[in-house]
């Protein structure tokens, strides 16, 4: 009568030897998933505290944010994830060659992503907007800048997949490694999600 | 024991990669009204039974929070999932939901507006 | 088993002498007694109106607390005798009582109910002071600095101005604000009413009605740096005619002693407004502007420096003057005096013996 | 009969180490049994340095306008003492008894990522070593252990005494993550056939809650600890005030993360009571489920209550009144575990030895401290008890009277378990009775102090206040906890040398650690048990005293997908020892003297982490 008997993993072809018979790494990733929404909560809770409080003459967020430009990099992120889902699509078929397509354009779409931010940021270094000027500044560089550096933790990571993949040391019955690596890419996604519309979209 | 015996009954089938494109194209089309809604002027001071009310921010946070759900149950699979992983991810996601609510009540509605130094 | 019965023993006896330590606190708490105790800063014998609503609250919740108090360690100690092994006893397998636990859910949650009600509406109370009570108010702002506190009276004008010392009259309602210049601190006189932090960019309120004349003692209750423990500060409730008196007297300027036929003053007031004091003190009437530490206008008609760490005589003066660094270390006023024991000789322009002598004497007109 | 895997020696780069015994042995453990025992000493050490720290600042205190310790000097040892005692010392010993005690209770051979472990141990010390470097170059913290803002910005705290801390804490922060992970990965995956949650042992349980608490409250203070780093090596505004910023955002993030730190500190000495006093009343825990659910929504609530440290920031009536109410609602969740244990006791068939001594004076002396916690969690009585000697009496009572005496009681009970000689009650007594009547006459006057207006943190206090006598009394108390210590270290040692054989099951006790020999075996368990219902060995001796879950339920395992009967040839392969979590430790240690000495130092050592990383990952895997 354990309560955790009930399901099977989601695509382990074997159930795993543990008390709930869940794969023990993955379990590992979701706690992690979970830990990682009070870091970006924490984040982003700092810069809606300090949203709107702002002194005469420093930049505002009207004064820099882009929004057309913003939305094809969060649209970029936002398909990655569909090629991710793709991808673990292909290895639990046992498809490698699409495998290897799919980790590619979903690193590539990162990159993408990440090489707008890279613009972003100058662009507004450019305008004096910095950590240094103000409270926006600040909680606006280092959220992003987080965000950013997690992204480019997923391209790493899946570029290293790939070249896993590329190496025929990945195969069907190693998809939980494709699956992990996904969770954890879809997660930056999603808080790019809300990132997008906290800070970018909703007007102060 | 086969992969195929150990599926237990109660799990249902994972989408496949066509809903997969299905699901990009619905999120691509909130993706497309959320910046639709912030350009269109006329939602930041709708005139309802009598009060402007500006529309946006809660329309904005509707369509995101569908985004994120839509991502969450369907490409990480929670909605096919153990329960144990909703557990776990919820309750990390209804913590910092709670403090960033706090913080936003607490920091812009509870108190006077802040003296400028 | 008989030095086992004598430790029993020994903690029947510490419970009775803590009980009998504590025989004051209990005591304070339930009567008000006319005449304060000794403690400066007592916080259960409050004398103004919200001190005195804490106080209500604060019986109300030590009550319970001790009625829960005696019953835990009471039954504690009942199964601890009476359980104690008797040679190869044998124990009740018993698993659980669901009644019970239902039981000891419910009447907690009960006695917190009957604590948070009153809690609450004490809460809504303390926040703004009743119409009746505003409509005579005086206000008071205050200010924190590492390590001295500043004091103004908005309403009667921008004269009043004082540090560490301030005044209120009796039975006013007293609304005093309070913000910081530099880092947190906290502004409390438990005689009076419960603590407030001052916070650089924001300004916080307490108010209370205080309802009899005397001097009473507070101090900064924030880690604040170094001299957080020398931060304190001292509040004088007047008559009506006295505190009126004092206001006059704080509106006017200095006593132009420059004039005075005191002549070591007259020295003292040079040196003062040649030396490196102006940069940090105002004497309201003279050049001397500074704005880094205390206003000195009255600085002779308080009756402690440097935040309540001396009383103010002729001898702590010339102490202070001389050498701040060894009264109150890392205070943000330097060692001035050429006699100052450093260690590192004497700072580069020093103020000489007489000198010093001079200032202190002219500080000690500055009524 | 099992067999047990010996160490291959491989060749190659990433050889893994062999060595069964000597210095590289424990260099390169991921045993955790030796890692719980690494980790309980280096906690005994700081705990004698914390108290140390203590011993001065009660000599200071001792009379009043003392001067054996200078202003700044009493700033850093309060500061050291509280971060010491809470990071360096309850933390790890109860990480000690986590890495120790749970896969035993559990009837697994080791947790779900040794090497993990390890790592968390090595990065633990890291941050311990980083933090205590303030003493070597004599800039040591000194803004309080909770740091507030903007006093530790560049302009208030020029020297790089606040990096020390912040970088320490943010080290450790490292570990306690790893560790969290670690050890909620493990509960909920390894438990042995047939241990339901619901049969799981108490400590289990709590260490579970612990590691989810740390799981989702250390990311709070890692950002809270990013953003004043950031601050002040980069000149970031968070909390700059000249650039309007809100000083109290850090008490905020503080106290997110320190209000469920403090449960963090408390939940594994509830955890270990709740096994030391069914063992020595004889009776099952009294109201297994209803303690479970108490663990669990005091978890939930713990999240909700932060601001009660701030109830004189000006939250405004609302808000206060919402955190008051939160915060007095967790008496219910902890009076109900109080009112069940003297319900175990009550009944029972109590043998008084330390272990127990230890665990009722947990009852009593917590119960005290919960009470003044009351009494805080009411806003406007607060106002008059914030930052006075009663906030220091408050947290004593639950921290050293909770935290410490749980752990005390641990360390009696299960001392026997880990060296395999029980430690000697005449001086195990004599220890209980110097701490605990110590214990009271130092933080009992505290009230008192407070009530009578005494701030904490004051390096001294003038005459005439009426605080002479009563810190007098405290500083006489600490020195009987003093005394007590030394009388345990006696204890300790001679036990080690010659105490009496204890046996592996020397209390008659309830749960699995019970069932292997004292110290138990490398593999733990030759055969895996099989759990047939709570008190899983007490069921194995005493089958026929009836339990919750029948053996018969139990032999057909959970249906989890466990093959019990897969049990008969059991050959035990057992993760070999590396040298990678010490390596990737000492990498962190590098680029955290990268932020306090040379900042170029700190892509080195993330280098060099990476590259410790992908070692770990590519080693082979035992064979
Ligand atoms: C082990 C750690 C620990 C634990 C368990 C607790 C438990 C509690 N604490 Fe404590 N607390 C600290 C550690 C801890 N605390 C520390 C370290 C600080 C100071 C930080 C600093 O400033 O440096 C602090 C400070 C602190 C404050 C801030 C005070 C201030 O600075 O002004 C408050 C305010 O509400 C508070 C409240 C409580 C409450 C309500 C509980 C409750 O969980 C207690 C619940 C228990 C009981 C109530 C007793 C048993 C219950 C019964 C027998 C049932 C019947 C009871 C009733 C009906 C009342 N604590
Ligand atoms: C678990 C936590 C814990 C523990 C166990 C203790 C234990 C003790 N604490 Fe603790 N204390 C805190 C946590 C803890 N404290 C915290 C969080 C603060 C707040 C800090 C802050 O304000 O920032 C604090 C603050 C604090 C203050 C207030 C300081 C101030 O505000 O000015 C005082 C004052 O008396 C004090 C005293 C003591 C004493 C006497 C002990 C004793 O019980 C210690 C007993 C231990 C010993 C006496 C060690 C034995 C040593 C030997 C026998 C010597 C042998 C040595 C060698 C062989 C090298 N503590
Ligand atoms: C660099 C700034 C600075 C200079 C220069 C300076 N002071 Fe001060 N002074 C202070 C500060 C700051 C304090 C408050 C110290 C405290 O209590 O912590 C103070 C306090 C005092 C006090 C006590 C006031 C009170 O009510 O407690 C006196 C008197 C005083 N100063 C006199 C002088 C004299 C005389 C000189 C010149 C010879 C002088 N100061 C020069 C900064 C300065
Ligand atoms: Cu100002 Cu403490
Ligand atoms: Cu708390």
């Amino acid at each position: 009568m354990t309560e955790f008997a009930a399901a099977a993993p989601a695509h382990a072809p074997v159930v795993e030897e543990t008390s709930t018979g869940l794969n023990t790494r993955k379990v590992l990733m979701w706690t992690f998933l979970g830990s990682e929404c009070m870091f970006f909560g924490s984040l982003i809770g700092t810069y809606l505290v300090y949203r709107g409080r702002y002194l005469p003459g420093q930049l505002i967020p009207k004064d820099v944010f882009e929004i057309p430009y913003t939305s094809v990099s969060a649209f970029a992120l936002l398909m990655s994830s569909l090629a991710m889902v793709l991808a673990l699509a292909a290895i639990q078929r046992g498809d490698i060659k699409r495998l290897k397509i799919w980790l590619l354009v979903t690193a590539a779409l990162g990159l993408i992503f990440l090489g707008g931010q890279v613009y972003e940021f100058t662009s507004f270094g450019a305008q004096g907007l910095n950590p240094n000027v103000s409270t926006f500044g600040t909680s606006f560089f280092v959220l992003t800048g987080f965000h950013g550096a997690h992204v480019s933790m997923g391209v790493i990571w899946l570029l290293s997949l790939f070249m896993l993949a590329a190496r025929g040391q990945l195969n069907q019955a190693r998809s939980l490694d494709v699956e992990i690596a996904g969770l954890y890419w879809h997660f930056v996604d999603i808080v790019w999600i809300i990132i997008f519309t906290v800070v970018y979209l909703i007007p102060v | 024991m086969s992969a195929q015996a150990m599926v237990h009954p109660g799990e249902k089938p994972h989408p496949q990669s066509r809903e997969y494109v299905i699901l990009a194209i619905i999120l691509s089309a909130v993706t497309g009204i959320e910046v639709a809604a912030w350009y269109w002027e006329a939602i930041r001071a709708l005139m309802i039974g009598g009060v402007v009310i500006d529309l946006l921010p809660p329309v904005l946070i509707v369509l995101s929070a569908f985004k994120f759900a839509l991502v969450v149950m369907f490409y990480m699979h929670l909605k096919f999932d153990h329960r144990l992983f909703s557990g776990f991810f919820l309750f990390g996601l209804g913590a910092a939901g709670f403090i960033i609510v706090v913080f936003i009540a607490l920091f812009h509605f509870l108190r006077a507006p802040f003296p400028v130094t | 088993m008989r030095m086992r019965r004598g430790l029993w023993l020994l903690l029947g006896l510490f419970v009775v002498l803590a009980l009998a330590g504590c025989a004051r606190e209990i005591s304070g708490v339930v009567q008000f007694a006319a005449d304060a105790p000794d403690a400066p800063q007592t916080t259960v014998f409050p004398l103004s109106d919200t001190g005195r609503r804490v106080q209500t609250l604060y019986e109300l919740i030590f009550w319970m607390a001790l009625v829960v108090f005696v019953g835990v360690e009471g039954a504690l100690l009942y199964i601890l005798v009476r359980f104690r092994r008797p040679a190869g006893g044998v124990a009740s397998q018993t698993h659980g009582n669901t009644r019970l636990e239902i039981a000891w859910t419910v009447i907690p949650a009960v006695i917190l109910l009957i604590i948070a009600v009153p809690t609450i509406e004490t809460i809504f109370s303390e926040d703004a002071p009743s119409a009746s009570a505003s409509e005579n108010q005086i206000r008071v702002e205050v200010t924190g600095h590492q390590w001295w506190w500043e004091f103004r009276y908005p309403e009667l004008g921008a004269d009043v101005v004082t540090a560490n010392e301030f005044h209120l009259p009796v039975g006013r309602t007293a609304f005093i604000t309070m913000t910081s210049a530099d880092v947190i601190h906290s502004f409390w006189i438990p005689k009076m009413t419960g603590k407030m932090d001052a916070i650089p960019t924001r300004v916080n309120h307490i108010w209370f009605t205080a309802q009899q004349t005397g001097e009473y003692y507070g101090q900064c209750v924030q880690f604040c740096g170094t001299e957080h423990a020398d931060m304190r500060l001292r509040l004088f409730v007047d008559t009506p005619q006295d505190f009126d008196a004092w206001v006059r007297r704080q509106s006017q300027g200095a006593q132009a002693p420059v004039t005075s036929t005191v002549g070591l003053a007259a020295v003292g007031a040079r040196v003062f407004q040649s030396g490196a004091c102006p940069g940090c003190h105002t004497i309201r009437g003279t050049p001397a502007q500074g704005k880094v530490g205390p206003d000195l206008t009255h600085v002779g008609s308080r009756t402690t420096i440097a935040s309540g760490v001396l009383t103010n005589n002729l001898e702590n003066l010339t102490r202070w003057v001389t050498d701040a660094q060894a009264v109150k270390p890392e205070a943000k006023m330097p060692t001035l005096g050429c006699e100052a024991n450093t260690g590192t000789g004497p700072p580069t322009t020093c103020i000489t013996r007489s000198d010093v002598d001079a200032v202190v004497a002219y500080l000690r007109t500055l009524q | 009969m099992a067999t047990i895997a010996a160490p291959v020696a491989q060749r190659g780069l990433l050889a893994r180490p062999t060595e069964p015994t000597g210095l590289w042995s424990w260099l390169t453990t991921v045993d955790a049994k030796r890692i719980g025992i690494l980790y309980g000493t280096s906690a005994f050490i700081f705990f004698l340095i914390g108290g140390l720290e203590a011993l001065m600042m009660r000599s200071q205190l001792a009379v009043p306008n003392n001067t054996l310790v200078a202003p700044g000097t009493f700033n850093a040892l309060f500061t050291m003492h509280g971060t010491t005692m809470i990071f360096l010392v309850v933390m790890p010993m109860g990480a000690a008894f986590f890495n120790y005690i749970v896969p035993l209770q559990l009837g697994a051979r080791d947790v779900a990522f040794p090497r993990l472990n390890a790592f968390s141990y090595w990065v633990f010390l890291a941050g311990a070593v980083l933090m205590h470097l303030a003493f070597v170059v004599q800039t040591v913290p000194d803004m309080g252990w909770f740091a507030y803002a903007n006093l530790t910005e560049r302009a208030f705290s020029p020297n790089n005494a606040v990096d020390f801390w912040i970088i320490g804490l943010q080290v450790l922060g490292v570990a306690s993550l790893a560790a969290g992970f670690n050890f909620l990965v493990t509960i909920i995956n390894l438990r042995a056939p047939g241990m339901s949650l619901m049969r799981l042992p108490l400590f289990c349980w709590t260490t579970m809650i612990t590691s989810i608490l740390m799981v989702l409250a250390f990311p709070v203070i890692t950002v809270a600890l990013i953003q004043l780093m950031f601050d002040r090596l980069f000149g970031t505004n968070f909390f700059n005030t000249a650039a309007n910023a809100d000083p109290i955002l850090w008490q905020h993030l503080f106290w997110v993360f320190a209000h469920p730190e403090v449960y963090i500190l408390i939940l594994p000495a509830m955890g270990i009571v709740s096994e030391v006093l069914p063992v020595f009343s004889g009776k099952p825990l009294f109201g297994y489920p209803f303690m479970v659910y108490a663990v669990a929504s005091i978890a939930f609530l713990s999240f909700t209550v932060w601001a009660h440290h701030m109830f004189v920031t000006g939250l405004g009536p609302v808000a206060t009144s919402f955190f008051a109410a939160s915060t007095m609602l967790i008496a219910v969740p902890t009076g109900i575990k109080i009112f069940n244990w003297l319900s175990t006791a009550y009944g029972g068939a109590l043998r008084l030895n330390t272990a127990a001594l230890m665990a009722f004076g947990f009852v009593g002396m917590f119960t005290i401290g919960g009470l003044s916690g009351i009494m805080h969690a009411s806003p406007p009585v607060d106002t008059q008890q914030h930052d006075t000697y009663f906030i220091v009496a408050h947290f004593h009572y639950v921290l050293f009277g909770g935290s410490m005496f749980g752990l005390m009681a641990g360390i009696y009970y299960w001392f026997p378990k880990v060296t395999g000689r029980l430690l000697d009650e005449a001086i195990g007594k004599v220890h209980f009775w110097l701490m605990f009547i110590g214990f009271n006459v130092t933080f009992g006057p505290m009230h008192f102090l407070g009530i009578d207006g005494m701030p904490r943190r004051i390096y001294t206090y003038p005459t005439g206040m009426g605080w002479d006598l009563w810190n007098l009394v405290a500083t006489i108390g600490a020195f009987t906890i003093a005394l007590s210590v030394l009388a345990f270290m006696v204890n300790a040692f001679k036990s080690l040398r010659s105490g009496e054989i204890a046996g592996p099951d020397p209390w008659d006790g309830r749960t699995l650690e019970w069932s292997v020999s004292s110290p138990p075996p490398h593999y733990n368990f030759a055969e895996i048990p099989v759990a047939a219902g709570r008190d899983a060995f007490w069921l194995q001796k005493y089958p026929t005293s009836g339990g919750h879950g029948t053996a018969v339920a139990a032999a057909h395992g959970d249906g989890s997908g466990h093959n019990a009967e897969h049990g008969e040839h059991v050959h035990v392969h057992l993760p070999d020892p590396s040298y990678w979590p010490l390596a990737a430790g000492g990498a962190i240690f590098l680029a955290g003297l990268g932020v306090l000495f040379y900042l170029p130092l700190i892509p080195v050592g993330l280098f060099l982490v990476i590259v410790s990383v992908v070692a770990w990952s590519l080693e082979p895997v035992n064979g």
